[in-house]
């Protein structure tokens, strides 16, 4: 069943769910890359920000891209707030926190799942747009707008991050912070705060992810388990707190998956993409970017 | 006390308990029991054996799943090639857990922190997605088993698991008790800190990392494998689920890692919890209720239950007690 | 044992060479250390002397070259069989196991790599530590040492080893003259007891004080080996070294 | 411009653990003051009070700027070092996973030296020539004389008035000592740098010190108003310049 | 006063399988405080004793042996769907006690327990692809793509589809399984749109029914299908055919109960009437056309039963609910041998008219108009598949409030 047409298709909506992936994860690349907090939650704030965009699309119309951007400040709020809590409780006692700390966001995650459920009910839920449903066609070959749409804004995404991080004098002081922080409060910056914002930015980008997962498809309350494993291997696979990074180790994930799908066997689809994650760690263990 | 009476202690405590088991499922007609009683023991079990690589070592397995789910399809597929009595289901789990776990270790332990721990959700997924595709044993459809008829002395099956689970929790504090107070314990607790400079003290880092996936793996899976029989029935997103990771980690990190009584607790606390949860609230809030008592537990006692019983307790894995 | 295996040296390093990306580390080095010996490592910074003790450690494979110890070939031996054989190092940043106390990381070596009775474990590392001057911390959590302190650590974890060669690695950095030469009194008993000893030290009136023979890199080339008088007059230890 | 350090009476420690005891000394503009002591005897912890890294149990930390005084005891870290007070701690501190460069540009990080950064980068290229060469290496993979190195450029690059050094010839070889002194003699004319130098490294040191006092125990054993008369002084004699040294 | 009669279940309110649960189980309270209303039974008032087995297989043993052995509970109802009811099939026939089952696929074919009586119309286990590929022969079908997820239950149905093809010599020329959680299904579409087949059997999972049939419009899916559909788990419930909206058009998928005049029994629409004031409240799916009247009729079945019997002897409740035919809300329902219905009446209907963002469209007849079986038929099949999805409302305006 193998053909040129196919494999091309095939790798072209590989890279646009690649860039999807990247999005959800690029929060993650800031908070448990740069940052080393063990946050197992992210996939559940990310899961709350679609419903945020839900309830806005559903409630007042509003196109769900700008809804996710309207509620980009509220997530920067929650990730401050998620951050305090972590710092007060892990950091600043220091003892083990990462560990601790995983079981801390699993708590979080559990709570955020019951919060929803008790607000939206267990259905799914998704949202409806212009965009959402068509296609652009050259000749034959079709791809989705959503998915156009997806791969714009997490490209937009990614860059914009990539560049904040490595040309602001708060990019690199994000990127130092987890190394030493006493040296970093020798450089005038205060890390907890620095952390804190960082965090902030991270969970902030979670709304307009979360607008993007449920533009992409639909939703429901405990859909966060299933991305645990995602987001975090392509972080992984990023090398750690790389943002450029995480955009490759996406799309490649992204690629294999769709190639898998479209010519092989797609019940094997997941097994080949985490077996290229563990095969990525065993040549170059600190991940493709990793330091 | 010195060690020899520390040892007659915890043996003779074993026995107790045992005997204890075994009594009961003697006396008490009343099934629900046991039914509950099991799976606290399941998770006792769990938990002491994440905590042997997860507390000790360092090594965060995420991947309790993969060896629990990998447990109960060796039983699944070797009951339903032979008819093969539970203790070899068992016995041959923990042959592969182990096997499992050499493999695990060899791929990945030369990945640190939580590169680790990645690789092993990675794990578990590939290994789900391979049983899912396994069609001898149900795949994703799943497979229903006929136990077998239950032995002497025991007048039900689920009391008989019961008690197996008892001997499985047993074997698997033994086994951890030794490796917290035998050199192995000094060892993973060095690597733990600083591989290389353990390397450089003297310590084989990779061959005690293996030892210790490879004891876990195996008491993970051999815990895992009366579960088949347990619930007469086999799917994988059941068995592969991803709750038996955040349990097992959250029993031992709610327990306190630094012996291997703080698993025990955490698993008996956290289990009947949720068991009584089941039975009492029986919705959504339940999981409301676990989210809470997780950060909680972490949040108030950030040594684990056995810090704070004993307050001087020094978060440390493999100190002496 | 014949005169002849008492006469070949304890360490062999044959034209090893390592490099990170383009950047050559080490190049060709050979150099014979003998039992007993108190050979001392000086060089500019970044020139090689961590990388080549790494080397030998086994924290680091070279890319060409052998390292043989007592006679075998080690060049392909992981870290902890070489301390096994007796080869201890202590680091130039140090690395405490920071969940233990002083004690217990002395346990480690002892433990591990040191041949002996299990039950005097505890008297031997508390005699290592009063030596180091330690003692006093001996149930002190490590992470609450202070660098000198970790420095000596460092000294007494590796001699916790029980070694034939014990590697130190500027583990006198920071120390004031007086606290210099109670550390070299300690290093030279040591070498009376037959322990060859390797020292990388920038501080000169030690190395000139304790070194049978000193070998000074540069760039990763040898550029002087020999009696220390002879080295420190070598004209090019001078001008890329001591800058007299 | 005015500059200077008073500090009274102070007491700081760790816990049960006392580094200082009543310690009093004072640093005025221009000068370049060395601290002397053996290992464990509270300077890094006197350098950390400085910074507000270690609160002080009591005792007065005053540093007077132009006629206006702060009360170091009462600012966090990050506001002392928006006065200009930089240190280089003991044991570096570097971030070992970004490069040479981004080393620099983060002790830039307070807001005045921002305007200064490519002035500063040269002076640090300048005085330390290998960094240039490595700026795109990993810090954490430089040998320990050139981490010592960037840890000093990077603290020059936050264009400090006062320098607080802890330990600047640790692991460096001999040439690099007395050339990274003599670098730290240098700035000090060059930028006007107020210095207060634990060193031990006696004969060094007191090549540029103007002064120095000599800690025992956590308290100010000696305070010598010169270096002749710290070379006069029995510790002295005993801990650097009797033995090897 | 009597002591309460209690009926005891776990019920999936948390976990994949929750919206199903919670909706079947508020039909079940309906018919609990219908029957309390009329006096309860042999004079008794009923009560649940409900549990949450969060959806998984690994709880159900001990809540049912609690409800057994502590609760001492008088009837047993299984939760909603096969995972969770598979691991309680063998204890209930070693205890030898009544299952009422709940929307489970054939997890009493190996147990073989004589007193299992399931309330879904599913019939005998090759029927669902039999109607379906009945329909699609009937169109001119010649061959079949099939697209089923990686998961117990559309496995279930693949292993049927494929045998009833093999026995009607229809050649599968695309046979794929996807993995749970797929979130992207524009590739897997390509490939099988590359296939060309005629027929296409879908048999996917709630949150993958949406994203196959986005797909399915986005990338298109070829002239050559003749009728698309068959086993998607979700189409059924509200939110996710309101958010559909228009796409659904056209697909032909099975289904259990229409608001379709030939579907109106006894009670069915007073049940409803309950159902929709309640469903707002307690959050749950709020048309509740798929599960919750057949949580009802489980509930009128053993109503009937115990009236009858006027007795608690579950064997004798066996013996009547196996040898009689009950009248519920869902129509007139007979067992056969193993339990599962004699005759099955698992609807195949095809989605015609919808409109974007409406649940209440759904609420009217004529939007899912019932093809299967004959004696429920409602319209006729509308193929090529392209040709019905694109047919606008103007062609099928709303018929008006349903109901008999
Ligand atoms: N992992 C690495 N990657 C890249 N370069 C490295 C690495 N490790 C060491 N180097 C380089 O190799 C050279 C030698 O380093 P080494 O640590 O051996 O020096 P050294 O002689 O011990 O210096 P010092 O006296 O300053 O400790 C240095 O230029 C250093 O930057
Ligand atoms: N974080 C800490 N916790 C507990 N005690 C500490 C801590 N840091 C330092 N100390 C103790 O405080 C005392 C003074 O330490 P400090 O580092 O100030 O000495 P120092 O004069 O700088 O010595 P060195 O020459 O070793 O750098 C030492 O006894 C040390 O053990
Ligand atoms: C609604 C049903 C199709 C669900 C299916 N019977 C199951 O057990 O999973
Ligand atoms: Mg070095
Ligand atoms: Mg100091």
């Amino acid at each position: 069943m193998f053909s040129m047409d196919l494999l091309l298709g095939a790798v072209v909506l590989g890279v646009l769910l690649g860039c999807f992936y990247a999005a959800v994860s690029v929060g993650l690349s800031v908070s448990f890359g740069l940052l080393d907090v063990p946050h197992v939650a992210h996939p559940a704030f990310l899961v709350l920000a679609s419903y945020g965009v839900y309830q806005l699309n559903e409630s007042y119309d509003i196109d769900p891209l700008l809804a996710g951007l309207a509620i980009t400040p509220l997530f920067f709020v929650f990730g401050l707030l998620a951050y305090r809590v972590y710092y007060e409780t892990f950091e600043r006692r220091g003892s083990d926190a990462a560990v601790r700390g995983i079981a801390f966001f699993f708590g979080i995650a559990f709570i955020i799942e019951v919060l929803i459920i008790l607000q939206f009910g267990v259905d799914q839920r998704s949202v409806s747009a212009t965009y959402i449903g068509k296609s652009w066609r050259f000749g034959e070959f079709r791809i989705p707008i959503r998915q156009l749409v997806a791969f714009a804004v997490a490209l937009a995404l990614t860059v914009l991050l990539a560049v904040y991080l490595s040309k602001t004098f708060m990019g690199r002081a994000i990127r130092a912070v987890a190394q030493d922080e006493e040296a970093l409060r020798l450089m005038g910056a205060n890390p907890v705060r620095i952390k804190q914002f960082a965090f902030g930015i991270a969970t902030a980008v979670l709304g307009i992810a979360g607008a993007l997962l449920i533009i992409v498809a639909p939703v429901e309350p405990t859909l966060d388990r299933a991305y645990i494993g995602r987001t975090f291997c392509v972080v992984v696979m990023a090398g750690l707190g790389s943002i450029s990074g995480t955009l490759i180790a996406a799309i490649i994930l992204g690629v294999a998956e769709s190639i898998v799908l479209t010519l092989f066997g797609a019940s094997w689809a997941p097994a080949i993409s985490f077996a290229m994650l563990l095969g990525v760690l065993a040549v170059r263990p600190q991940g493709l970017l990793g330091r | 006390m010195n060690k020899r009476s520390h040892s007659i202690a915890f043996w003779a405590a074993v026995a107790v308990f045992l005997v204890a088991v075994l009594s009961m499922t003697q006396i008490v007609r009343n099934e629900y029991p046991f039914f509950a009683g099991y799976v606290i023991l399941q998770f006792i079990a769990l938990a002491v054996a994440w905590s042997i690589l997860g507390g000790y070592a360092g090594y965060v397995n995420f991947g309790t799943n993969a060896f629990f789910g990998v447990g109960v399809y060796t039983a699944v597929a070797l009951f339903k090639a032979t008819g093969a009595p539970l203790v070899v289901q068992i016995a041959a789990a923990a042959v592969v857990g182990m096997t499992l776990g050499f493999g695990v270790g060899l791929l990945t332990l030369r990945m640190r922190g939580i590169f680790f721990s990645i690789a092993t959700i990675a794990l578990a997924i590939i290994i789900e997605t391979f049983v899912m595709n396994w069609r001898f044993v149900g795949g994703a459809a799943g497979i229903q088993i006929q136990r077998p008829p239950v032995m002497a002395p025991f007048d039900s099956y689920v009391k008989m698991l019961f008690f197996v689970q008892a001997v499985l929790v047993v074997i698997a504090i033994a086994i951890a008790r030794y490796v917290q107070n035998s050199r192995i314990g000094r060892g993973l607790q060095a690597l733990r800190d600083d591989e290389l400079a353990a390397e450089c003290t003297g310590v084989p880092t990779l061959k005690l990392k293996l030892i210790a996936c490879m004891i876990s793996g195996a008491l993970i899976s051999a815990a895992g494998a009366p579960a088949a029989m347990y619930l007469q029935y086999a799917d994988p997103s059941s068995a592969f689920n991803l709750s038996y990771s955040v349990s097992a980690l959250a029993m031992a990190l709610i327990g306190g890692t630094a012996h291997w009584i703080g698993p025990v607790l955490g698993a008996i606390l956290l289990g009947s919890t949720q068991q009584l949860l089941a039975v009492t609230i029986s919705s959504e809030v339940n999981v409301l209720v676990l989210g809470i008592m997780l950060v909680l537990f972490v949040v108030g006692a950030p040594k684990g239950i056995i810090g704070l019983l004993r307050p001087r307790y020094r978060l440390r894995a493999g100190g002496k007690q | 044992m014949n005169t002849a295996a008492a006469d070949a040296p304890l360490l062999q390093v044959g034209t090893l060479t390592r490099t990170f990306g383009g950047f050559t580390a080490l190049d060709n080095i050979s150099v014979d250390i003998r039992k007993g010996e108190r050979f001392g490592l000086i060089g500019p910074n970044g020139s090689g002397k961590t990388t080549l003790i790494n080397c030998i450690s086994g924290a680091l494979k070279p890319q060409v070259g052998s390292v043989v110890f007592c006679g075998e070939d080690i060049t392909q031996l992981p870290p902890h069989l070489r301390a096994r054989r007796g080869i201890a190092r202590s680091f130039q940043i140090p690395r405490p196991f920071r969940s233990m106390t002083v004690l217990e990381n002395l346990m480690v070596g002892l433990d591990f790599a040191a041949a002996g009775p299990a039950a005097a474990e505890e008297e031997i590392a508390m005699s290592i530590l009063t030596r180091m001057g330690l003692a006093s911390k001996a149930g002190a959590a490590s992470d609450t040492l202070s660098q000198v302190e970790l420095r000596k650590m460092e000294l007494a974890r590796a001699m916790a080893v029980r070694p034939k060669l014990l590697i130190s690695d500027e583990a006198m950095a920071g120390l004031s003259s007086s606290e210099v030469d109670e550390v070299l009194d300690l290093l030279i008993s040591l070498g009376e007891e037959d322990i060859t000893i390797i020292m990388i030290e920038h501080i000169m009136q030690a190395v000139m004080r304790f070194s049978e023979r000193v070998m000074c890199l540069d760039a990763g080339k040898i550029i002087a080996l020999g009696a220390p008088g002879e080295v420190m007059a070598n004209k090019r230890v001078q001008e890329a070294y001591l800058g007299t | 411009m005015a500059l200077s350090l008073a500090i009274e009476a102070l007491d700081a420690g760790y816990g049960a653990v006392k580094a200082l005891r009543g310690v009093t000394l004072h640093v005025e503009a221009g000068e370049t003051v060395a601290l002397l002591g053996t290992n464990g005897n509270g300077k890094s912890t006197l350098m950390k009070c400085v910074m507000g890294l270690v609160r002080p149990d009591r005792g007065r930390l005053a540093l007077s700027i132009d006629g206006v005084a702060h009360d170091l005891t009462k600012l966090s870290p990050e506001a002392i070092v928006d006065l200009g007070v930089a240190l280089v701690p003991e044991g570096r501190r570097l971030f070992p996973k970004l490069t040479v460069t981004e080393n620099l540009m983060l002790g830039a990080f307070r807001k005045m030296a921002r305007n200064a950064i490519q002035q500063n980068l040269a002076l640090v290229f300048d005085t330390f020539p290998v960094l240039k060469e490595r700026r795109s290496q990993l810090a954490g993979t430089m040998s320990g004389g050139q981490q010592q190195m960037l840890a000093i450029a990077r603290a020059l690059m936050s264009s400090p008035r006062l320098l607080l050094i802890d330990e600047p010839s640790v692991g460096l070889s001999p040439l690099l000592v007395s050339q990274t002194i003599a670098k730290i003699g240098e700035l000090k004319q060059r930028v006007g740098l107020t210095v207060l130098m634990a060193e031990q490294n006696f004969n060094q040191a007191i090549r540029i010190a103007d002064r120095g006092y000599i800690i025992v125990h956590g308290e100010i054993a000696v305070a010598a108003q010169s270096v002749d008369e710290l070379k006069a002084n029995d510790i002295v004699k005993r801990l650097y310049l009797g033995g090897v040294a | 006063q009597q002591p309460p009669i209690k009926i005891g279940m776990s019920m999936p309110q948390t976990g994949g399988l929750a919206g199903g649960g919670k909706a079947s189980l508020l039909g079940i309270e309906i018919w609990r405080d219908d029957v309390n209303a009329k006096g309860g039974l042999l004079g008794r008032k009923v009560e649940l004793v409900v549990y949450d087995d969060k959806s998984s297989a690994s709880e159900t043993p001990a809540i049912y042996a609690k409800l057994v052995d502590v609760d001492k509970v008088d009837l047993l109802f299984a939760p909603y769907a096969t995972v969770p009811t598979a691991p309680i099939m063998p204890f209930v026939k070693q205890r030898g006690l009544l299952l009422m089952g709940n929307f489970s696929f054939q997890v009493n074919s190996k147990v073989g327990h004589d007193m299992w009586f399931n309330n879904a119309p599913w019939g005998p286990a090759d029927s669902w692809a039999a109607s379906f590929l009945d329909l699609a022969q009937k169109a001119g079908g010649k061959n079949m793509a099939l697209l089923t997820a990686d998961q117990e239950f559309a496995q279930n149905l693949a292993l049927t589809a494929r045998d009833v093809a093999k026995k009607r010599n229809i050649p599968i020329v695309f046979d794929q399984v996807y993995p749970p959680n797929t979130v992207e299904f524009s590739s897997i579409i390509r490939a099988l749109k590359a296939a060309k087949p005629d027929i296409v059997y879908v048999a996917s999972y709630p949150p993958d029914s949406a994203g196959i049939l986005r797909a399915v419009n986005e990338i298109g899916i070829g002239d050559s299908v003749k009728i698309f559909g068959g086993g998607m788990v979700g189409l059924q419930f509200a939110a996710v055919m309101s958010n559909l909206g228009s796409l659904l058009n056209g697909v032909v998928n099975y289904n259990t109960w229409l608001p379709e005049k030939s579907m109106y029994f006894d009670g069915t629409k007073e049940f409803f009437d309950k159902y929709t004031k309640r469903a707002v409240e307690a959050k749950v799916d709020p048309l509740g056309y798929y599960l919750a009247p057949f949580g009802y009729a489980m509930g009128q079945m053993i109503e009937a039963a115990v009236g009858a019997t006027k007795s608690l002897d579950q064997k004798g409740i066996a013996k009547y609910l196996r040898e009689n035919e009950h009248k519920t809300i869902v129509g007139s329902i007979a067992f056969s041998a193993d339990g599962e219905r004699k005759e099955t009446a698992t609807l195949q209907a095809q989605f015609r008219g919808v409109k974007d963002k409406d649940i209440e469209q759904f609420r009217s007849s004529g939007r899912q108009v019932i093809l299967f079986p004959d004696k429920l038929k409602t319209g006729e099949l509308i193929s090529p598949f392209e040709a019905a999805r694109n047919l606008g409302l103007v062609a099928f305006p709303a018929q008006g409030q349903g109901g008999t």
